[in-house]
């Protein structure tokens, strides 16, 4: 087994890291750029050293740095969390060169499937369902007219080396096709340096819902069940469930053996997802692509089965077995994660800056974990997520009840967060229910600002407000006499008006 | 002391005393009739750096954060952006007026960020919501319009400078 | 279900109750007494009400001005916690004749179990293994000799209506046995009111193993398997397990069964817990008392069940039937409670006072139930437990690991507590064998301050003292030019002797 | 500035020099070579009320409570209750030493508590551990002994009183 591992990335991941490295006797080894001196993963991890600026590609994502790190400190692995440089090939490269181990799989299947178009081909003949849609990129205007009459409408026009939304284009009706397919292109070719883009069927009620697998080099892959997604703001995920609730056990079933064979047909090594968009209405699914790495959502799996992912990468990745088999792992009820980010609730823009106080949740059957703390600033160089929430219940409602007993614990001052969004998603009928799809925020919440904040009697704020504003006020009017008795006088003309 | 706040599009007006062992704070929304509230100083107190509010029975954990004229509310995972004024306030927010953040003739940050774009030149026309510049802050960009019909007095950042809350990116021709 | 439930209690309990009628969408109402306007249980609760003076007989003991408070917030059910009220039957029956709910067993359990004597002659009736012993108190001396020849020796002599160790007499031999009753009895004329005392076998490796049971109004009765208890100083639990490592599949069995059947004889109602003496070396077991509350360290048989006891308790209490059958509940994994007590670990000696800094564990399969944060002072008046630590593993070794990560992640400071003490203890081999009986911190753990405290480099607690010290004068020497002066001759002269 | 002080009965001779950048601390235990640590205000902050110390490549957050001559240092769930001593500070604690805690000829109070029990009288000669009093704090009895063979002087308090740290219950004849 490693002697010490050093953690590639910041914030929630590298903690979760460290923590997963205590529990295995591992000593650990954080990295910091210049905005992270004071951040957590700095205080809690057994070594802590610094590589640089702020901006991620002077640091968290400078290679030479972080191996330099790892000699000097003289970790012989390397874990890259999620983010940064965790799906790089060439850095798992670099690592093996200098004779350390990733943590995590080979640069072979991060390649193969980090291209949208080569994965789907992977998939394809593995026998994995994939999306209808054209084999490959686009060639010109002829063949995107004829691939787009068999796909049908409407559809999706997207960039071979996309993500995040960026480069993708909706397209209800042929008149619209060829000006998409231009605009589409150009803006794959500004984002990704390639104009290669694909098109395929537009799933109209659509669900994400995604596989985590784990293979180790003793042959054995599995899968452990499914997580649900679907509750995404512009495909950036606000709330995780496990498992889905609108998988039947045939679906959950034929999911997980598809994944596994998927999986097994790139013989993967360590924690990858595979991630499926899943129709409501004719319960099809389709291979949406794979994340060769730890997913942020990766506690609802643990919670539900027991089994610690992080742990299980680094038993993996030294060589050893799996520890557990298939038929061992156990779906034990229900688990749900709220993303809490440093963002407007309303708007949704960015709120960086110093927290000035965090009263975090506690108590049975949750789990935080967080970067934040009193006095801690928010940089605002990364990424805007700070903690993740997870509750588990034996069912789906006790979970719902579980965080939202949580949320209401949940104090974090000084920023703005989503807390309150939080609260008022799992209100909303369609998250009871279980039947939202990737589209709810976006098109059907209401997440005015009326609607997140109701939950708490307007007189409160504003004896509060008026009594810390006469305090703030009060010793600048007592010391100094002449300003407060003018004060007073214009306040009592104010008054008589 | 008396204030005015405005809450979700209503107005109050408010005003404070204190006793020495209590708050007696008058709500009266607009239109409402004025609602007195005697809180005893041991139902309202600091702890943990927030307040502990018993109030009406319920107790609250609630956090206010802010000065001058712009306060933030929280409790129980919810809070409020509160504008707050009285005469003294306002005074005080006229003798700075000249450096006071967004004013109308200028636009400021309203987070820390980074100018990574800027699509005008200074005398430029621009319609009300025509794109100025794009910040990114925290791995999302984010596009600052036009509030109105104006024309760009001088331009105060470059692309890739890092700028504070507050800081004056553009001026307007008065 | 009730609508309001007042919690008769304070610190991690008060709140644990909160947070489980959160989760049933019940409104909790808390009482304070004047040392507790500033704990954490107010604060969380939704409604708070003074209930007088610091002394616990002039507020949590007090019956009349808890009920008048339950009536003046409309509560429909009161929740005892442990402790305070939660075992006295003339509480019970003043709650009940105000038209309330009490959430816990009938006051005739109470009574019943309450006195050793009289418990043990039920569950001798109802066919439980009993520490061979008299039957009921002993008469007279020569009753004594005689009955203390039947079970021999070593003995122990109890005082009926005794606990924590008051009362309790151990006799090696035969000489010695005259003068111990003479003392056992004036000592529980004094503590209990009553000299009545009995003998009963010395078991010579005893093990503390309880039964968790549970009855509703349906008839149900089940068990919630075992908790080994055994790590105590004096008595007083210091760290718990579920389940124990003593105990084999058969065994287990046995004793769940055994308790089932002990609670069924008195119509059990709600939550329970039958203790056992268990002989380590014979693997006997033998009934010891049972206590007729929910248990401190009730959040073990939580993490390895999934099932919520305190929203049990509330469900029973409202006449539903329990949530779970017997077949359903099952033991899942591995779980161990720490408790945080404001103490010296040294000298074990209280250590009350404010804290200053609180910063908790988190992450992965730990719980934490805690009513410290930075700034709270913590009251002279009660218990000095101020938080549980659970973590949970799917086996005992990675419980106990996730034990040592937590305990290290664990920043309490201002007042002193056995936070290393555990860390300590989690390291002894008795621990790790699972070995470890009731008399092991008392007799065998050497807990002097080396070895509690060999887990960090010296020289970070002097360079870091140094420097804070400095900084602690250098303001004053500075301000005061004459004082610094004089303090650097004096202080070269000291160089020079 | 230099300080001695004492930890696991190991005696310290130690010296702090601050620069502009950094803290110059050498330790020298008794009868050992001194060790001098460079450490750098980097290393070294002030962060959530405790410190965070980075000491050869090895993270710790360390809180550093006291004043005086008695500190208490924590880290990593551990902590040392460290007596540090210079000359400015006995100098100091010679100018208070008519009130001090639990001097020579008086005992005082360890920490909060309630008196439940008195089993000594003024005048009386006490043998060395006899018992003096008996006080409560969190739900414990503490019974409080004579350190040495000594005489009573004064009772200062009384069954049922609340005493606070520090407070003088008894003192002792000269």
């Amino acid at each position: 087994m490693f002697k010490k591992i050093l953690i590639a990335n910041r914030g929630e991941i590298a903690i979760r890291v460290i923590r997963a490295c205590r529990d295995m006797g591992i000593r650990s080894v954080s990295v910091f750029s210049e905005a992270d001196r004071n951040s957590l993963h700095v205080l809690l991890s057994d070594e802590a050293y610094p590589i640089g600026p702020a901006p991620s590609n002077e640091s968290y994502l400078n290679i030479d740095k972080i191996l330099s790190v790892a000699k000097r400190a003289g970790a012989d692995a390397i874990h890259p969390g999620y983010g940064f440089l965790s799906e790089n090939p060439n850095f798992v490269r670099r690592v093996e060169e200098e004779g350390l181990t990733f943590i995590g799989p080979k640069p072979e299947s991060m390649e193969v499937m980090g291209d949208k178009i080569s994965a789907k081909e992977q998939m394809k003949k593995s026998g994995v369902p994939i999306v209808p849609g054209s084999d490959g990129a686009i060639e010109d205007v002829e063949q995107l007219k004829k691939v787009a009459s068999e796909v049908g409408f409407p559809l999706l026009i997207k960039a071979s080396s996309g993500g995040g939304g960026k480069g993708m284009r909706y397209v209800a009706e042929e008149s619209q096709l060829e000006s998409n397919y231009n605009m589409a292109r150009s803006e794959a070719k500004k984002f990704f340096a390639s104009d290669d883009v694909y098109i395929e069927r537009f799933v109209q009620s659509p669900k994400h819902i995604e596989i985590q697998i784990f293979g180790d080099s003793h042959g054995n892959t599995i899968h452990l069940f499914d997580r649900e997604c679907s509750m995404q703001r512009r495909h950036q995920k606000v709330l995780e469930e496990c498992p889905s609730p609108a998988l039947d056990e045939e679906s959950r079933k034929k999911m997980g053996e598809v994944a596994v064979k998927a999986a097994r047909s790139i013989n993967y090594l360590g924690a990858g997802t595979i991630e499926f968009i899943f129709d409501s209405i004719t319960k099809e699914f389709f291979f949406m692509e794979m994340n060769t790495r730890l997913q942020v959502e990766h506690p609802v799996t643990e919670m539900c089965t027991g089994v610690d992912l992080v742990q299980e990468q680094i038993r993996v990745a030294a060589g050893l077995p799996l520890s557990v088999k298939q038929e061992e792992v156990q779906l034990n009820g229900h688990a749900i994660e709220a993303r809490i980010c440093a963002e407007d609730p309303v708007t949704f823009a960015p709120s960086p800056g110093l927290i000035r106080r965090c009263r975090n949740p506690q108590g049975s059957f949750i789990r935080l974990d967080s970067s934040a703390f009193p006095g801690y600033e928010v940089p605002i160089y990364y990424d805007p997520m700070v903690a993740k929430l997870i509750v588990w219940g034996r069912n789906r409602d006790e979970a719902i009840q579980r965080m939202e007993r949580a949320l209401a614990e949940f104090s974090l001052t000084g920023i703005k967060t989503n807390i309150v969004l939080h609260k008022s998603l799992i209100h909303e009928e369609a998250f009871r229910s279980g039947e939202y799809t990737t589209q709810f925020i976006d098109n059907e919440f209401s997440g005015s600002s009326d609607n997140l904040f109701k939950f708490v009697d307007d007189r409160v704020f504003l004896i509060s407000l008026a009594v810390e504003a006469y305090k703030n006020l009060k010793p600048k009017s007592t010391a100094d006499h002449n300003i407060y008795s003018r004060w007073k006088d214009v306040g009592r003309l104010e008054g008589q008006r | 002391m008396f204030f005015e706040a405005e809450l979700r599009g209503v107005k109050y007006r408010i005003n404070v005393n204190e006793t020495p062992s209590s708050w007696k704070v008058t709500l009266q929304a607009d239109g409402e009739r004025p609602e007195l509230h005697v809180i005893s100083k041991e139902d309202y107190k600091e702890l943990d750096g927030a307040i502990s509010f018993l109030f009406e029975g319920d107790s609250y954990m609630v956090d206010v954060v802010g000065n001058g004229i712009s306060y933030t509310v929280y409790t129980r995972g919810s809070y409020r952006d509160i504008p707050i004024y009285n005469d003294e306030m306002l005074l005080h927010e006229s003798l700075k007026a000249g450096d006071s953040l967004g004013g109308p003739n200028q636009l400021a940050a309203g987070m820390p960020g980074k100018i990574v774009k800027i699509m005008v030149e200074e005398g430029q026309r621009l319609k009300q919501d025509q794109p100025i510049l794009i910040m990114e802050a925290m791995k999302m960009e984010n596009e600052i319009r036009a509030p109105r019909e104006i024309v760009v007095d001088q331009i105060k950042v470059a692309i890739d400078d890092n700028v504070e809350t507050g800081s004056v990116m553009v001026t307007f021709k008065h």
